[in-house]
């Protein structure tokens, strides 16, 4: 099926995954400064995955997000006050400071959250979808997930579940070609995640993960399947993240050149290259753009330094609603 | 008063809910025409249709995931886990996901999920059939935990933890399925965080739950005939637990026998025995004394099992030990 | 690969199915006599895939079962004195009485066990090919496991790793149409279990279950793949169990007429006609094989019954080493 | 005596027992080049090859199973759980499996398997990263336990989990690895079953064990400071409990503080209370104190975590309270 995205929506996009980038460069370096402390998996090289596939969905529908969570969460329209503000462990964040980079969401939106565990969200992302069928709802569900994720157990059992019930949820994987150290080459048999969709029944498609059109497609049009009662597909997006597993990973899992010729397929440059030749963009309004996202990040950290610490009285309430 | 056993009133229960509200739905193994392992579920596809009673594969991690993400959705899932044995392979969302996401994420998100897990032995089912692992869940914060006894109890609780907002781990005793008791049309409401006091006595508390707490009005009977009149409390909300009602009795009795056929290690027994020290040491006059399972997997073998696991005989034997006692 | 079987091993293979069948039967009356308690999983109607399979197996070669597995015992040459005196909980049983029809095995034999977890097998034989691998053992493990098993995350995570690391497994479906209640058709997306074997790369096959010597040649076929390093298979066998899923199953899940036609197939009759054919059995000879089955049968169950109870004193003995 | 931290005891550890023991092997995630998430098998793989240094997918069911069945087949398999929290993917062969091998089918089998999980709070990584359930498998029979605090005792613990023929979980603490002590070259066996007495103390005994232990190490010079001297005991191993040690310390001081930075309800705290009460209450001259995290999924955010777990301060200041109550 041939469809296109309009020039307003692309330029969206783009300009997302703009504030994507730049808010993870961001956190990495309030990460090095001592500023940020914990965890953070950072999701640069990967925004037009995020971007792509979140813009496919409708306001109504719903999304679960990985450790790699911050891409989905911005591109979602979560704040990025409070999301900065979570990984500081202030008091706005979107967890008021208890659930860290890893544990955060947005009901309100669709954003049904990050998850500390591998796989974890497979299966809270499939009972989404359940809930919708049986609550006669048009919401689709689109769950992320990674390379490595695809090897839990849970993901055999939820695309089975899925399939049997033909459920509305979108299963993207990200496959940036690593878990953690551990490349596909090695932890996927078979060589293809995408392909595992055929010993279910169901549509399986690999597509690249930088090209922030074809995601777009191949969600769209699972979207679609998903939504007619067609049931669920399998998306595998082909990416690359430039940056390490989380803070300190000296990557010396993969070489040099890899990254190198990743780069010259980067998302963003990629986009932005389409949108001049279009027209979408004019020259040098990069810049401004640029200067307008880094500004919008700077705030989000203004934000989150100033912001208060949680209550210590609050520490133990809220375990039980 | 109908005299009605567990496995019926369960199944009344379930329908129950069910009927009044349409956000109820069961998810399990054999649930559907099976009935479920037990019957609990027997007939309920046939009035309710598969789209409240779903049949699932053997997928006890997905299933359980799947349900935390129905709850989240505003469904109200109750999942039956055939035996609480194969509960191992759903700790990961239950202690994960479910057990946290209220704490993390705030007023926004609800997990009104039940886990009903056929737990104990006493049946000759061997030691992956026979386990209940209600020490765990008392361990994880944000897991209600909850294992009646009296057949009303059934009713009442499962009532309880469908309406929570949160998720609770509700154990039933394959023992007790097939247990009868008159059950009183008109109960009071009783919550999630009350125990219950089965019979009144000045000379010793027994604390117990589940099919224990069984056992020990039977060994209450006997006591009664040799003079000593033992307070029976069925703790039946393990946690929250309610001390409260625990520590009056002890402080009229002065002295506590706690009953658990779970391993005896780190189990619920320990809990509360230091949070009755805690709370009442002054007012003891002998030692609190536990009586539970050895710290060994429950053996298929009858007679094994029956050693294994405490029963009204030991406990009134532990019982008169303790009247003999002094602090 | 054409192969067959000895006329001796024939023979020794349908005596073999006759012991299952009569051990089985007796065991189903032992229950409702009350004599036995517990629960026990018949394997009715399945015993040329146990023998098939088993007799496929060299003596180094190990093999792991599932909750009903009186049958895969009983073929790798388990003691029927010794599983009915389990069954018993009696003191000379395999387990001393402390396992039960679901806990019992025979390292001396390779027989790994039984097992009460469904698709809690797979992992474990997984792991014990992984050891033969290191260790230069030739040893090549089976693992039986059920349709309802396969939909287990365990087994998804293992026929990866499996295929991954080449190793000398062989997993062996015994897909009986039903898991308890559950029917395939509703259970396995996709319809087909052997065909999961694609998404890992690895030999994928289906059988006829009820046909002892085809059971064999797949048996055979991967087993030797697997000793030559060629990697795990995954063979499904069609079978069918005549008795209910465990004591007290009035099996309302299927109907009547399907068992009246798996009847027609039936392992041990069809293995009797054929050995008549070619002139293995003789004749009448089928009557006296029977007593002499159901003589070493009555004689497990007076060793059970004749059995003492375990030691009162051993309760808390040897939970650890 | 040469000083070193706990991550480069552990490596060093691994590495000779790999060397010792040609059936010794490692598996686990990113264990390989990467070292671990932790660095702990960092240079393992290079120098024992891939045949002993196992790197596996995402799929810790699979492979603690798998483990399992390298350990039945003559292998001393060490699993290294990235952080304990994702053992809950795990429990099944662990406590279905493997703990029960032994006792059910004796002699035949023997299952040394040595689990590594990386335990506890204090780092930031929130609530699905600093667990530890070291409670659950004290409560599962079959199972041997160990925390050990000091770092000679992580090479000495570790070795002899992976000489022992049952399956040991070995809890390491995360803010133990970059912790740094000396350590004798000569040091006299221990075993997993013993106990440690870190100093010595009249006044009150402080049971902790993993990071705890150092806290109460400190907590107890401060309170030396103010003239009360505390007996510190690292209880390090778990399951089976060296009861002879805490019972002989708490006979002689009166007095016990139990810390374990577990929440709570059914924790390992809430056990050993109750066997040193079981054992030594008529030498107890205050009520046992538990210290311990409330029941409550632990924060990110480092003050809201810096509150939720024990520390020397609150250690000392328990202490404090202790010495001031009496029976
Ligand atoms: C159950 C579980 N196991 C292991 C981890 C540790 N871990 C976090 S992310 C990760 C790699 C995940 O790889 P992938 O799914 O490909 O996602 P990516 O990091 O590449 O985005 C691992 C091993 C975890 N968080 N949860
Ligand atoms: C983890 C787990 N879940 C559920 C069960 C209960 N159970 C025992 S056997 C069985 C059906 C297994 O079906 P299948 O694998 O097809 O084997 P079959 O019984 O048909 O031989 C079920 C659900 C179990 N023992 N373990
Ligand atoms: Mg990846
Ligand atoms: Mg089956």
């Amino acid at each position: 099926m041939s469809q296109s995205i309009s020039a307003k929506k692309l330029r969206a996009a783009y300009q997302r995954m703009l504030l994507i980038r730049e808010f993870e460069l961001r956190v990495e370096r309030l990460f090095l400064a001592g500023k940020i402390t914990g965890t953070a998996h950072l999701c640069i090289g990967q925004e037009a995955t995020a971007v792509g596939a979140v813009m496919a969905l409708r306001k109504s529908d719903a999304l679960t997000s990985t450790h790699r969570g911050h891409g989905h969460f911005l591109a979602r329209g979560g704040n990025p006050d409070r999301i900065m503000a979570e990984l500081y462990g202030k008091r706005s964040g979107y967890s008021g400071g208890r659930g860290g980079s890893q544990f955060m969401a947005d009901y309100r939106i669709g954003y049904l959250g990050a998850n500390g565990i591998t796989g974890g969200s497979l299966s809270v992302a499939t009972g989404v979808a359940l809930a919708a069928r049986l609550q006669n709802r048009s919401r689709v569900t689109l769950c992320f997930f990674g390379d490595g994720a695809s090897n839990q157990g849970v993901f055999h059992e939820c695309l089975n579940m899925a399939a049997l019930w033909k459920l509305p949820v979108v299963f993207l994987c990200e496959n940036n070609g690593y878990a953690m150290s551990m490349p596909v080459a090695r932890s996927i048999a078979g060589g293809s995640i995408a392909r595992r969709a055929q010993a279910y029944g169901i549509a399986g498609e690999e597509t690249d993960g930088n090209d922030l059109e074809a995601v777009w497609r191949a969600v769209t049009n699972a979207r679609r399947r998903a939504a007619k009662g067609d049931g669920p597909t399998l998306i595998e997006c082909h990416t690359y993240r430039y940056c390490g597993h989380s803070r300190g990973d000296p990557c010396v899992y993969r070489a040099p050149q890899e990254k190198v010729a990743w780069r010259k397929r980067d998302p963003i440059q990629r986009m932005r290259r389409i949108l001049l030749t279009r027209g979408v963009l004019i020259s040098g309004e990069h810049q401004r753009l640029m200067q307008e996202t880094r500004r919008r990040v700077q705030q989000a950290v203004a934000h989150a330094e100033a912001d208060a610490w949680p209550k210590a009285s609050s520490l133990t309430k809220g375990v039980f609603a | 008063m109908k005299t009605i056993t567990a496995a019926a009133i369960l199944r009344e229960t379930l329908a129950a809910e069910l009927t009044a509200d349409p956000t109820v739905m069961l998810m399990g193994e054999d649930i559907g025409v099976y009935g479920g392992a037990f019957g609990i579920t027997r007939g309920l596809l046939d009035r309710f249709g598969p789209q409240r009673v779903i049949e699932t594969p053997i997928s006890e991690n997905g299933v359980v995931g799947m349900a935390i993400g129905a709850a989240i959705s505003g469904c109200r899932p109750i999942v039956e886990i055939m035996f609480a044995d194969f509960v191992t392979l759903a700790m990961d969302p239950l202690v994960n996901q479910a057990a946290k996401l209220r704490y993390i994420l705030g007023r926004q998100a609800s997990c009104p999920l039940v886990v009903r897990l056929v737990a104990g032995g006493g049946r000759g089912y061997g030691p992956t059939h026979s386990q209940g692992f209600a020490a765990w869940f008392v361990h994880t914060p944000g897991l209600k935990v909850v294992a009646p006894s009296s057949i009303a109890d059934h009713a009442d609780l499962l009532h309880a933890a469908v309406q929570d907002p949160n998720p609770v781990v509700f154990l039933e005793h394959k023992r007790l399925y097939g247990w009868r008791e008159p059950v009183p049309a008109d109960r009071p409401v009783v919550g999630l965080e009350t125990a219950r006091t089965v019979n009144r006595g000045h000379d010793l508390t027994i604390l117990a739950w589940s099919w224990m707490a069984v056992e020990a009005a039977i060994a209450a009977e006997r006591l009664a005939a040799d003079g000593i009149t033992a307070e029976v409390i069925d703790v039946r909300c393990l946690q929250p637990l309610d001390m409260a009602t625990i520590n009056e009795s002890v402080q009229q009795t002065g002295r506590v026998l706690i009953v658990d056929e779970a391993p005896r290690s780190a189990g619920i027994a320990a809990e509360i025995g230091c949070r009755v020290f805690e709370a009442s040491h002054e007012y003891l006059e002998a030692p609190i004394r536990r009586l539970t399972a050895p710290d060994i997997p429950v053996p298929a073998s009858p007679p094994m099992e029956q050693l294994t696991l405490p029963d009204a005989t030991t406990i009134a034997h532990a019982a008169m030990g303790l009247m003999e006692t002094l602090q």
